[in-house]
């Protein structure tokens, strides 16, 4: 095996240690994390997969009544 | 007659010569692929542009004084990937990761793509004619990342002569990702397996989402800070989101700012699409090694979920370790429609969100990882 | 009081010189023209502005280390004309010119005006203190193209000390198109070919509008590859429209890019105005020799129309000739206000739209020509 | 006549060649494009003149008004 | 093996210093009080997260070839600064101040506050450690002006080395304007004072709006022309939005591009906010300044107020001469908030926004003396 | 006192001055401006504290249509 392909293998060992390492790290602070917000900082919870802002907030109900009212308008002063 | 010879020596017909001639059929083989088949257009439009503009003879879009030129320095400087890693990361919502945190091991297990290829690009160089360098190697095998700014990063830093070709592979198997990952997905898991419904999230709260993109940063900080740039531009972008306090910046950032640089990056990408660069057989084995890298990788992610499954108290679907690749959000998509055809009530596609974004921390690291390892 | 002192010789009013009181003055009309009158206000605001900026004593608001220096690095390399002319270029619908192609030929014939005044700055010299070079009067006589980015491109590589008197000519005569066309199409047409009706345009389909910009790229890399930055933007620009795959940045590229750049190049070419540069007889003759080219590029187009309609099967209006001169969508607006004048019934916008939009890359086209023959 | 008044003749011709040339191959050109995607390649034709794409349809006045009117329903629920 | 001590030597762990760690906490207090407190959220987010990026060991991100070095150019080059100041400017409405001129001199008045830090930096060269020259003073005293952009351009004028604290001090007192306004406003004025009902505003027609930014102008090229980059690319912005005429150019310039420059000059002013510029004994007297700053504007322009409602024929609440520090829009706010505590009735904010908005002329006036007169 | 110091309180003597003297001068301008544009060029005015473009040109009745629709919406689904 040449000296470039054991660098190599090294490089793999080291490397995928390093993101298991760190990645399970981050499992255990956002499980700390986690715990101790929901403990001492509740809040009201919006729901996973939400994004965090932007929720357009818009109910439906609102939409159409509004595309009703616009379709109307723009058939009368056609 | 002497203005009509000029006029003729300054054709492009007088002047092509073969190779640019290819690149562009290259060029104009990406738009089509853009354009036709849905392939990444945000990136592979700009890029196969810029690759048809840098191959005209004699206009020197690509050479000092043309704009190709000056926009390569937001490449070269590393800006461009940066700055769209930022936008990415307002985008991002990391809320179903945090509402099931081991699922971050799958966007661990997944990276095992990059390590593969880059030792598959080592072992090519048996093949004669082909000469991979350690950097190149990593260069090449950041491909299997699956994510975009994150290869173009780290590619400019450590084998630029293979940025064009590097940057095709890895958005071009992106967009093949429908098509690479449900055979492998399909190989390596039962029926019964790809039925496992999981049970529905938590919610999470508005201040976990602040804290996390923090705890990321600190993390990163703490063990590997050559992953830094990556991983603080995509937590800055993502708290900018998240805090809500600057929404306009927020705002700016998905959306304005991100496609000012989408069109910059693209056609700087594009530029390195010379003749000389790519007509190499060092491509071929790119192109190779790329595909191989998202097949190992999305196998890697599945049997990391079968492992997960069989230590877990709450059941785990193997299909979403696929999504541990990155290719967001492609790939949880993949994993949501392969497990609506053993189970159509088996919605996976939250779940599959989780590994998804993890992925994403995942290569950054791995980039870290190489940009201080590989000298 | 030795502060006094020194503050009184730190005013402008200490300090200033006639040259630049005069080219402040000339700053304050075109921000007049701009906000009263309406003449092209997008670029001539910023300009005026900029020469106001940049005359300002002491400041140094134009020299190294002041803001307009910096900007104006971006007209030096191109960069500016480029980006707006690709956002142009996604602005534009080629529909009516494809449903009717043969209109491309009034757009090249306006060009005339191009070189016809090329020749006239040329016969200027025998003016005892003029001296323009030939490059002077390549750049002077593309004011006749109608376009500004073509204008300034073109100008900042061939005669940058011109550059600010060509900008401000350009644009000045494209605001005052509806007051110097209508008289000239007006006396070499009759009432009855001012009546004429074109028959109604075929629809275009999506497709043919998606190959159009890639067969002007290829058209201009075979032939004229010295015009393929200014195309090449162009067609990126329309092809990222037409294609419909990439919305998001096409959007950026019309309005957030635009607005920038356009902010950025209207100061910078305001950053040219200084009173060395501006206060020369040359300035006069600029200004004169493209009024000049404004009124034979209109009416090349418009005799044009009028062979053109003695021998085609379909009548063609030689009003629509007007348009080719470019000056988007102004010069359009012309043809159809005047056509109404005739014939009430009688709405050629769409039709002056063909001719309109190949004015640009015709004048696009001879900028390549001149850009590769003038050294 | 001057050198230089001959070379600007020259360029004359020339660059009116040359813009005839392009432009009437162009028209060649578009007249062969379009005559094969019609035979071979047919979609639903969309208007002339009507851009390609942003066929949004809705006056932007209209959605700007909408906007308006959502953002301020928007507000007084909070 | 190696590899692994190679890996661990590259960990921020192995490379902390204490002083970088400091200036983390440092930025992470920031961020603290720019999301939980919504101190000035817009500039600190960035600059928070930009001091701790900066101080990444071994990341380099603030040293040559990083991202915040990159971005520091704008901030050298004055660009960002000024771009910011064009979309206030833009965002500015004069109105209430041309309807109520004399307001103007409570913006005057308020500057007192910059002069006088200056000569209290030069006092504090008694304390042994501290050594402020002429310009370090004269870029402390900007503080007192309690306007970001104009801090920030003095500053990398004069005292690069003080930028990071003194836009850190700037932006906090700013955002502490609502606790340290009031008890000086309610100590200087009797309750009677702070009862007066000031009568209503007549209507600023349209012309008068577009007029001023261009008389403004033209007085500060006359007068102090070191002021002109300031308050020309202010004038621009106004203009621009005052005319009407170039109404997209006027929204890009209050939207994207201002948010754009603000990301980019937050992450810059924030890799000022290294160990070895900050953790100096100077930045704690500049925070001290920065506090006496505000205080004694506040007095200076309440005094002012009281003054002239002494000679005014119409009556004039002596609240809103606080407001003439600039800080706009939160120190109108708090005159019209400590004026409802006294009488219910008095809404104060519209007569508070005059010397608000002239207050950050009058600061710009003060930096150009600075710039003009320090050497 | 030092040199140091007596040059920083010229320059806050200077500076306060040159504060006053601008300001003044604009006061003045202004009133002038405003008396001759007011006499001139009178034109239709804007109240003051509106800012003076962003004329939404959004059609009235457009407005209202909308406005009667989200009203009559929010009454049934109160
Ligand atoms: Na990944
Ligand atoms: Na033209
Ligand atoms: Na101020």
């Amino acid at each position: 095996m040449t000296e470039q392909m054991s660098k190599g293998i090294e490089l793999m060992l080291a490397g995928m240690g390093i993101v298991f390492l760190f990645l399970t790290m981050l499992v255990l602070a956002i499980n700390m994390m986690s715990a101790l917000i929901q403990r001492f900082f509740p809040d009201a919870p919006s729901l996973a997969g939400t994004t965090a802002t932007r929720s357009s907030g818009i109910d439906e109900n609102i939409i159409a009544a509004i595309t009703a009212a616009v379709h109307q308008h723009r058939n009368k002063h056609k | 007659m002497e203005n009509l010879t000029a006029l003729w020596q300054s054709t492009g017909l007088y002047n092509f010569t073969g190779g640019q001639a290819f690149m562009m059929l290259v060029g104009f083989l990406l738009l089509y692929l853009a354009i036709k088949k849905g392939f990444e257009p945000l990136l592979l439009l700009p890029i196969g542009f810029g690759a048809i503009l840098s191959n005209i003879p004699i206009a020197g879009i690509a050479e000092e004084g043309g704009l190709l030129y000056y926009l390569y320095f937001g490449i070269k400087a590393g800006i461009f990937p940066l700055l769209i890693f930022m936008g990415v990361g307002a985008m991002t919502d990391f809320g179903p990761m945090l509402a099931n945190p081991k699922t971050l091991l799958l966007g661990a297990a997944a990276q095992f793509g990059i390590f593969a290829s880059l030792l598959g690009a080592l072992a090519l160089n048996v093949v004669p004619g082909l000469e991979f360098s350690l950097k190149d190697a990593a260069a090449i095998g950041i491909i299997g990342g699956a994510d975009g700014p994150t290869a173009i990063y780290v590619a400019s830093k450590l084998a630029p002569d293979l940025l064009g070709a590097i940057a095709v592979a890895a958005y071009s198997y992106m967009a093949l990702v429908p098509l690479i990952q449900p055979p492998i997905m399909r190989a390596l898991t039962t029926e019964d397996e790809r039925k496992i419904e999981m049970k529905q999230m938590r919610a999470v709260s508005k201040t976990e989402k602040i804290v996390f993109p923090l705890m990321l940063l600190i993390l990163s900080i703490l063990l590997l800070p050559s992953a830094t740039p990556l991983i603080g531009m995509f937590a800055l972008g993502n708290l900018m989101n998240a805090s809500g306090v600057v929404e306009r910046l927020s705002q700016t950032a998905q959306n304005e700012l991100i496609n000012i640089v989408t069109i910059f990056l693209g056609l700087a990408v594009g530029s390195k699409l010379s003749a000389e660069a790519f007509l190499q057989i060092e491509t071929l084995g790119i192109l190779a090694l790329g595909a191989v890298a998202f097949a190992i990788g999305t196998a890697s992610g599945v049997i990391m979920a079968k492992i997960m499954n069989k230590f877990s108290d709450t059941p785990i679907n193997p299909l979403i370790g696929a999504a541990g690749v990155s290719a967001v959000p492609m790939a949880a998509r993949v994993a949501n429609k392969v497990g609506l055809e053993s189970n159509p009530h088996n919605f996976l596609l939250m779940h599959a969100m989780g590994p998804n974004v993890a992925g994403v921390i995942g290569s950054a690291v791995a980039a870290g990882v190489l940009l201080s390892l590989v000298k």
